[in-house]
């Protein structure tokens, strides 16, 4: 029994170790880079969209373009990251939106020493600069906190500045939800007519919203706005608004820019949205990253705005709806720098 | 034979005989979910209080009511295989699988397909065959179902994701979503609905001899089988049984929603087993049935809605829900009944 | 009386891979008999049970029912043959109520439609009990039921399906059924197959050879996959069934009498006063070094409960217990064994034994501190423990790593006193030691109670029989009611009458 | 006599009944060679050796919360707090990394041993069954998280000097799979050669018996969920470390992946057999399958299908249904 254990301790380890040993299999030098975003998950129309810039610009570029999903596993997406790394022997770059913000750290860390360059979006802990690290390219952000300005201005405008409102929030611990949120709290301090009489976590899903706002709605029946941290969520309570005959008279407002929250602002159900392109973030971030594998970009010499800053948004209300949703006809990835709309401090 | 018993099981016993020595005991042991009662009685109480009394408001009651009509069916599909002694997790992919194929096939703004109310059979279906699985690799591939049910629920939930590409497909058809809004004096129908189902359940478990021999199967599988119960056949047949009954939930969260994405699966699975133990349906099996499970979901959707009402801090939901989950099992548990307690 | 042959067997074989079970024997059994069916493990009693019961196919002759040649496929098509087996184990599910399980499977019978009607089903329960003499509710669950109920659930269930499927004359096989009964029970239970014997065929396999001679009608003697002999029951003689069963004499004499050695004067054990609520009224007695103490009394007498005081698996409401003088507590299992006092149980595979663990985790489990060498558990050290007992209990084991559900009932029995042994239980209550052992394990067992009391263990047990109790004890405890109404001393030269006894226990 | 009846089989048949005596272990053996042939003919770089240090730095964090659940599991319970817990943890040891520094680590494993300890008492003095407590107790353990912070935490670069202990390698071997080796190794002697490890075991495997020969089943279960607390907080470390961060939902994959890894290793959910030297194998299974999956390039809407299926394969292949006459 004894030696049967230790046989078989011996043998796993002996297969895990062996290869420790041996020389990795170098693949031909000449194999082209690769394209990668390691993103959250593909169940989100959101996040989905990454995929769909990648391989835009992997056919432009004629590279290959490998997508990492890590279904909300930080210590998942990192290894993932590792696996790619291996399998391209280091010829790749990576457009990465971090699980969790302080998952750009070791995913800095990782890529510095295995010489990648890489761009990441939207998640990034403040004390954490990249121009600390070589290879860390970009990261370039959506400003959170205007988005969820723009939402509440819209939102108050609707009902004339007076009235109770109740607000969504996403996932708690994201900094992203947070940011957005703390929007919403400015636009509140400046109309103090508004009140925020409740507001619940949702974890950015519309099932999940959908439960909460017809909880809340029976005991503040008397609202006028619903503000949302993304579509999804804002989806969820105008279904639940539908429910109890109020929809379109309560206004929701989400972030993303979905076409679905557009057609609801087309019939007047929805405020706001703001149009976060995902499908141009996974593009420029992979572009960006490429120019500095192939040299067009000296990372040590590029000014701190273009390491780290905040993108341009598309605020969208009923005025410019239409607009929107004829959609981007095609996709600059020539001009790297061209969404810039303010530095990253 | 109560001597048999370890000792502080002992004193809960002595204690409870006490208790059913006397008139009121007799008729809480009459009633089969007289504890859960009590403690939804516990739940009402401290959250009208809470509320100034909005929680027992009719308005409210009714929400309440209308919410818990999707966990409820949930709730009585899970605990049908619960009661069989085994164990299904797999309610998340399948709801994910049903849910994207309604969305598919109804009118819907990505694709051309309108099947329309052909949608009930066809989601029954697809949810059936996936519980059919699970029944035959339990069974025929001797496989343990906590095990089988999570790789299924996996596999089945990746699925949806590719034939949906990940994307919510917004419905074009309304029917479903009104039917679900709709009341029938004043009480939301998709409740009725739920309580319709609960109610063929409990028929099928108390007048039927599948419902019969699936207590058996819950008992003591061994000896079911030795006094001639088809037990592999009657395994299969509840948890393709039970995957029919995800696949009309599916279709429910989808004409609620009036749009469908495979996330809709996630998030289900740990309220309806909640409510499967808060209801007092053991987990280890031939204890309990629909009359629990919807109690159970009740009390479950009204903790949540409370909890909405009073304004708990969302970051301390989580732990009041654990904190009256435990304390409700405490409480309602029947110790006698389960024996030892793993 | 000139009696029907309702089973016949002629030449009847099975082999297994490398084992004869039944070496190809004729056999009949008749109409409306009780036939006691004995023989040791291993004798072929199970594998032609099995065969009656459709569980096996036989490898050579010929299984006539009602003169005809059958083969059956399962327990189920022999059912329907009006033939029925009482498991050792039972096979009543706790959960459902009396009436589910009377009909589980046979449900179709009640049904209006798609649905059972429950009303005709509890009717016809009623009715089906009070046929068997019984006073059970049909609604109440079954795990509410004393194992002896349960027993005459599953008695009923077999009759009613016999009628079911129209035999005048059903066969019941009943494998150990009094092994989870109590006294009393086990008495109700044979007025009742005295009474079914009247429109049906009754084949006892019991190890309890009293009870085959009182209640048979014929008894049946397998050894080796062979029949062996038969004779009448009643006057059968107990010592020459074992004898036969066995295959030699019994040596030195039933009970190992000859060994029976004086206890000493030291008191070891003493309990004062002992009383449990409405069980027991307060009882005083002694127990000295080297003594066999024996229980006797019926069920409800108090002796089950005053055991499980002394062993910690339960506690007793007032009174004290002195160990070597000194006032002890004993709150739980493991104070009882602090203080050197083991517990065997008469259920050994639910309270005495891990069966999917091996001989020596099973041996080791009280002494795992004794085994350690620098804070650790040595596997050497366990090993020797193991092998070391193994040997002083003549456990028959190919290794100490054997799972222990793997052995017969006699070697699971001396792997629990081997535990205890281990441990150096001072004091060893032993509860039915040779409840469902063959013969010749039994003996080995009287051979080792024997050795224990010679090297100074004192034991407190409850036998069987009466018989048992006074053949192996120096002293006998007689309880009735909860209450302590005699003590008889049973040196080995003059043993009393068991009749003397019964009269204070009843 | 058994010799004869063999000798007469055919050799194929001969064959199948060697296979079938081997113990589950050696099938979950089996199939973890199977899973890295395939993924190395499948892919020249799943071989090789930074590859391997990947797996194996997975493979260490997910060992050391299964080596906890197969405790739990061993009792016949089962821990479903084990996100909960590493999740706090992860969130303590960030807390208090920059006052404490090293000791922050022990201070977050004394949390997630009391977290353990806590569900235990639940448990077995106020009798509820396992699944109910832990999940139960997963819920609180989030919610004092997120009381902690609401923010994600991020290691202070000042620390990074004490994650490095962690993250850094030894030898060219990553620290943290050293760490996973001793994890092991420590677990496998409280299975193998502590007392409690054996009263574990004889409590699963049967609960009154163990109770009437003396064994405290209260203390003993309080400490198998004691040991998953503990196993949890250790990967809780060993993660928040690797990640340079702690927040209230970091472990919740863990919960479900370290349950199929104890059972892919053969252990059954019923209690009393299997233990540490299974889930190794079952943990090294699930790490190849992850990380192989992404090696050799299945389509990634595909990937959470592919991990479904192999589960189910691989449970079916490697379960060990010898000793259970009932299969739930």
């Amino acid at each position: 029994m004894k030696k049967r254990g230790l046989l078989i301790i011996a043998l796993a380890m002996l297969v895990l170790v062996t290869p420790l040993f041996a020389q990795g299999g170098k693949e031909a030098a000449a194999s082209p880079t690769t394209l990668s975003i390691a993103i959250r998950t593909l169940t989100n129309p959101y996040q989905a969209n990454y995929k769909v810039g990648a391989d835009m610009l992997g056919e432009l570029e004629g590279l290959p373009v490998v997508t990492l999903t890590c279904e909300g596993s930080s210590e998942k997406q990192l290894n993932d990251v590792r696996a790619l790394v291996a399998k391209t022997n280091g010829n790749v770059v990576f457009m990465i939106d971090p699980n969790e913000s302080p998952n750009v750290i070791p995913l800095a860390r990782e890529l510095d020493a295995a010489g990648v360059y890489w761009v990441s979006w939207w998640n990034k802990p403040e004390d954490v600069k990249v121009w600390d690290y070589k290879n860390w390219v970009s990261h370039i952000s959506f400003d959170g906190i205007s988005a969820g300005e723009f939402t509440a201005e819209t939102l108050f405008k609707s009902f004339g500045y007076e009235g109770k409102i109740i607000a969504l929030q996403g996932l708690l611990s994201n900094s992203i939800a947070q940011d957005r949120f703390v929007g919403l709290q400015n636009i509140l301090k400046k109309h103090p007519k508004v009140q925020m009489v409740a507001f619940e976590a949702a974890d950015w899903d519309r099932t999940i919203a959908y439960e909460k706002t017809r909880n809340m709605l029976v005991a503040h029946p008397d609202i006028k706005g619903i503000w949302a941290a993304n579509d999804n969520m804002a989806l969820g309570a105008l279904e639940a608004l539908r429910a109890v005959g109020r929809a379109g008279q309560v206004l929701v407002t989400g972030v993303d820019g979905t076409t679905e929250i557009y057609e609801a602002i087309k019939k007047g159900e929805a405020a706001a949205t703001v149009y976060n392109d995902s499908t141009y973030q996974a593009g420029i971030g992979l572009a960006i990253a490429l120019a500095a594998k192939n040299g067009e970009l000296d990372v040590a010499k590029m000014p701190k705005d273009q390491r780290q800053f905040f993108a341009e948004a598309t605020n969208v209300d009923i005025n410019n709806v239409d607009e929107i949703m004829k959609g981007a006809s095609s996709y600059d990835f020539e001009n790297l720098f061209a969404s810039f709309s303010r530095p990253m401090n | 034979m109560k001597t048999k018993n370890s000792r502080s099981l002992e004193n809960i016993s002595t204690l409870r005989s006490k208790v059913s020595a006397s008139a009121v005991g007799k008729l809480y042991h009459s009633i089969p979910i007289s504890g859960q009662i009590i403690s939804l009685g516990i739940v009402a109480l401290i959250f009208s209080l809470g509320t100034n009394g909005q929680f027992l408001h009719i308005s409210n009651i009714m929400t309440v009511l209308g919410l818990s009509a999707i966990p409820m069916i949930l709730c009585l599909a899970v605990h049908q295989v619960i009661i069989l002694g085994a164990m299904d997790l797999s309610l998340e992919g399948i709801v994910a699988i049903t849910a994207v194929s309604a969305g598919l096939l109804l009118k819907n703004s990505v694709t051309a397909n309108d099947v329309g109310l052909w949608i009930i059979p066809i989601v029954m279906l697809i949810g059936g065959l996936a519980g059919l699985v699970n029944g035959l690799l339990n069974t025929k591939l001797r496989m343990p179902s906590f095990i089988s049910t999570l790789g299924m629920s996996w596999t089945l939930f990746g699925v949806a994701i590719m034939i949906s590409k990940g994307s919510s497909i917004p419905l074009r058809d309304l029917r479903f979503q009104k039917v679900i809004i709709s009341e029938f004096l004043g009480i939301p129908t998709v409740f009725i609905l739920a309580i319709l189902l609960g109610l063929v359940l409990y028929i099928m478990q108390n007048k039927t001899k599948l419902g019969k021999h699936m207590y058996a199967i819950g008992g003591n599988e061994i000896l079911a089988k030795q006094a001639g119960v088809k037990v592999d056949r009657i395994k299969i047949s509840i948890f393709g049984l039970t995957g029919m009954i995800y696949g009309l939930a599916g279709l429910l969260l989808v004409a609620r929603l009036n749009s469908s994405a495979a996330r809709y699966g996630n998030n289900l699975l740990f309220p309806a087993m909640t409510a499967v133990a808060v209801g007092g349906v053991s987990l280890s099996g031939g204890v309990g049935g629909a009359l629990n499970a919807v109690i159970g979901t009740i009390i479950v959707v009204a903790l949540n809605n409370g909890l909405v009402l009073m304004q708990i801090n969302p970051y301390m939901q989580s732990a009041v829900n654990g904190i009256v989950l435990i304390s409700a099992v405490a409480l309602t548990i029947d110790r006698n009944k389960i024996g030892i307690i793993k | 009386m000139e009696k029907k042959k309702i089973i016949e067997f002629k030449g009847i074989r099975k082999v297994f891979p490398g084992v004869v079970a039944l070496k190809g024997f004729d056999l009949a059994i008749y109409e409306k008999e009780i036939l006691g069916l004995v023989g040791e493990n291993g004798a072929g009693k199970s594998t032609l049970m099995k065969i009656m019961t459709g569980n096996y196919q036989p490898d050579g002759g010929q299984f006539l029912l009602r003169g005809q040649p059958i083969v059956l496929g399962g327990s189920m098509e022999a059912i329907e043959h009006g033939i029925g087996m009482v498991f050792q184990e039972g096979s009543i599910l706790p959960n459902l109520t009396v009436t589910e399980n009377l009909f589980l499977c046979h449900e179709k019978e009640f049904s209006k439609g798609w649905f059972i009607s429950e009303s005709a089903m509890v009717a016809e329960a009623r009715k089906a009990l009070e046929e068997n003499g019984l006073d059970i509710n049909p609604t109440t669950l079954c795990g509410n039921l004393s194992p002896a109920q349960r027993q005459m659930v599953e008695i009923t269930r077999l009759l009613w399906l016999s009628r079911l499927y129209r035999h005048e004359n059903p066969i019941l096989i009943l494998d150990e059924p009094t092994t989870v009964l109590l006294e009393k029970e086990i008495k109700t239970l044979f007025e009742i197959l005295n009474r079914i014997k009247e429109h049906a065929t009754v084949i006892l396999i019991s190890h309890r050879l009293e009870e085959i001679i009182e209640n048979s009608d014929r008894i049946v003697v397998l050894k080796d996959g062979d029949y062996v002999t038969e004779m009448p029951g009643k006057a059968a003689d107990i010592f020459k069934i074992e004898q036969l069963m066995v295959g030699r004499d019994m040596v030195e004499g039933y009970y190992r009498r000859n060994e029976q050695v004086d206890p000493t004067d030291t008191v070891v054990l003493e309990v004062k006063d002992l009383a449990i609520e409405s069980i027991l009224e307060p009882i005083s007695f002694t127990l000295h070094k080297g003594e066999i103490l024996a229980l006797v009394g019926l069920i409800g007498s108090g002796k089950e409960e005053l055991v499980k005081c002394l062993g910690g698996s339960m506690q007793a409401t007032q009174g004290s217990i002195y160990r070597n003088g000194k006032r002890i507590s004993i709150k739980q299992p493991k104070h009882a064994i602090a203080h050197a006092i083991g517990y065997i149980p008469i259920d050994r595979r639910i309270e005495g034994l891990a069966t999917d663990l091996d001989i020596a985790d099973n041996i080791n489990m009280l002494v795992y501190k004794k085994l350690k060498s620098r804070g650790f558990i040595n596997k050497r050290k366990e090993r020797d423990n193991a092998n070391h007992w193994m040997g002083v209990v003549k456990v028959k084991a190919t290794s100490h790593r054997m799972k222990c559900g793997n052995l017969s009932g006699g070697n699971q029995q001396k792997v629990v006193l081997g535990k205890w042994l281990s441990a150096d239980a001072e004091i060893l209550i032993v509860d039915h030691p040779t409840r469902g052992i063959d013969v010749g394990a039994k003996d080995e067992i009287y051979h080792h109670i024997r050795q224990l009391a010679k090297q100074g263990k004192s034991m407190i047990i409850m036998c069987d029989t009466l018989e048992e109790d006074i053949g192996l004890c120096n002293r006998m405890l007689i309880l009735k009611d909860g209450k302590k109404v005699n003590e008889v001393s049973c040196p080995p030269d003059a043993k009393p009458a068991p009749t003397d006894i019964i009269e204070s226990i009843v | 006599m058994q010799k004869d009846g063999i000798g007469k089989q055919p050799a194929i048949k001969r064959i199948k009944g060697r296979v079938a005596g081997l113990p589950a272990i050696s099938y979950a053996l089996g199939m973890l060679v199977l899973f890295i042939v395939i993924f190395a003919v499948g892919s020249a770089t799943f071989l090789t050796r930074y590859n391997m240090l990947t797996i194996g730095n997975s493979a260490a964090i997910l060992l050391a919360v299964a080596m906890g659940q197969v405790f739990a599991i061993l009792t016949g319970g089962i821990d479903l707090s084990v996100g909960g817990i590493m999740s706090l943890v992860s969130v303590v040891l960030m807390k208090t990394l920059e006052p404490l520094g090293f000791w922050a680590y022990w201070l977050s494993l004394a949390v997630g041993i009391a977290a353990g300890f806590l569900n235990g008492l639940i448990n077995s003095r106020f009798r509820i069954p396992s699944f109910i407590t832990t999940l139960g107790s997963n819920g609180i353990f989030m919610s004092i998280a997120y009381m902690i912070s609401i923010k994600p935490l991020s290691a202070p670069s000042s620390s990074f000097g004490v994650l490095d202990i962690v993250n850094g390698t030894t030898l060219g071997i990553r620290n943290i799979m050293l760490l996973g080796v001793l994890i092991f190794m420590l677990f496998f002697v409280i299975q193998r050669y502590t007392i409690t490890g054996r009263n574990i075991m004889l409590l699963g495997s049967n609960e009154k018996m163990s109770w009437l020969s003396g064994v405290d089943i209260f203390k003993v279960r309080t400490i198998a969920f004691t040991l998953s607390g503990f196993g949890a907080a250790l990967a809780g470390v060993m993660l928040a470390s690797n990640l340079y961060s702690g927040y209230p939902t970091l472990g919740t994959v863990y919960i479900l992946n370290s349950i199929a890894s104890v059972v892919i290793g053969g252990t059954a959910m019923t209690g009393g057999a299997g233990g540490v030297l299974n889930t190794l194998v079952g943990v090294m299974v699930m790490s190849v399958i992850n990380n192989g999956m992404n090696i050799i390039g299945i389509d990634v809407y595909a990937q959470q299908s592919f991990l479904g299926v192999l589960v189910i394969i691989a449970v079916a292949i490697s379960f060990d249904r010898s000793k259970l006459s009932v299969i739930k």
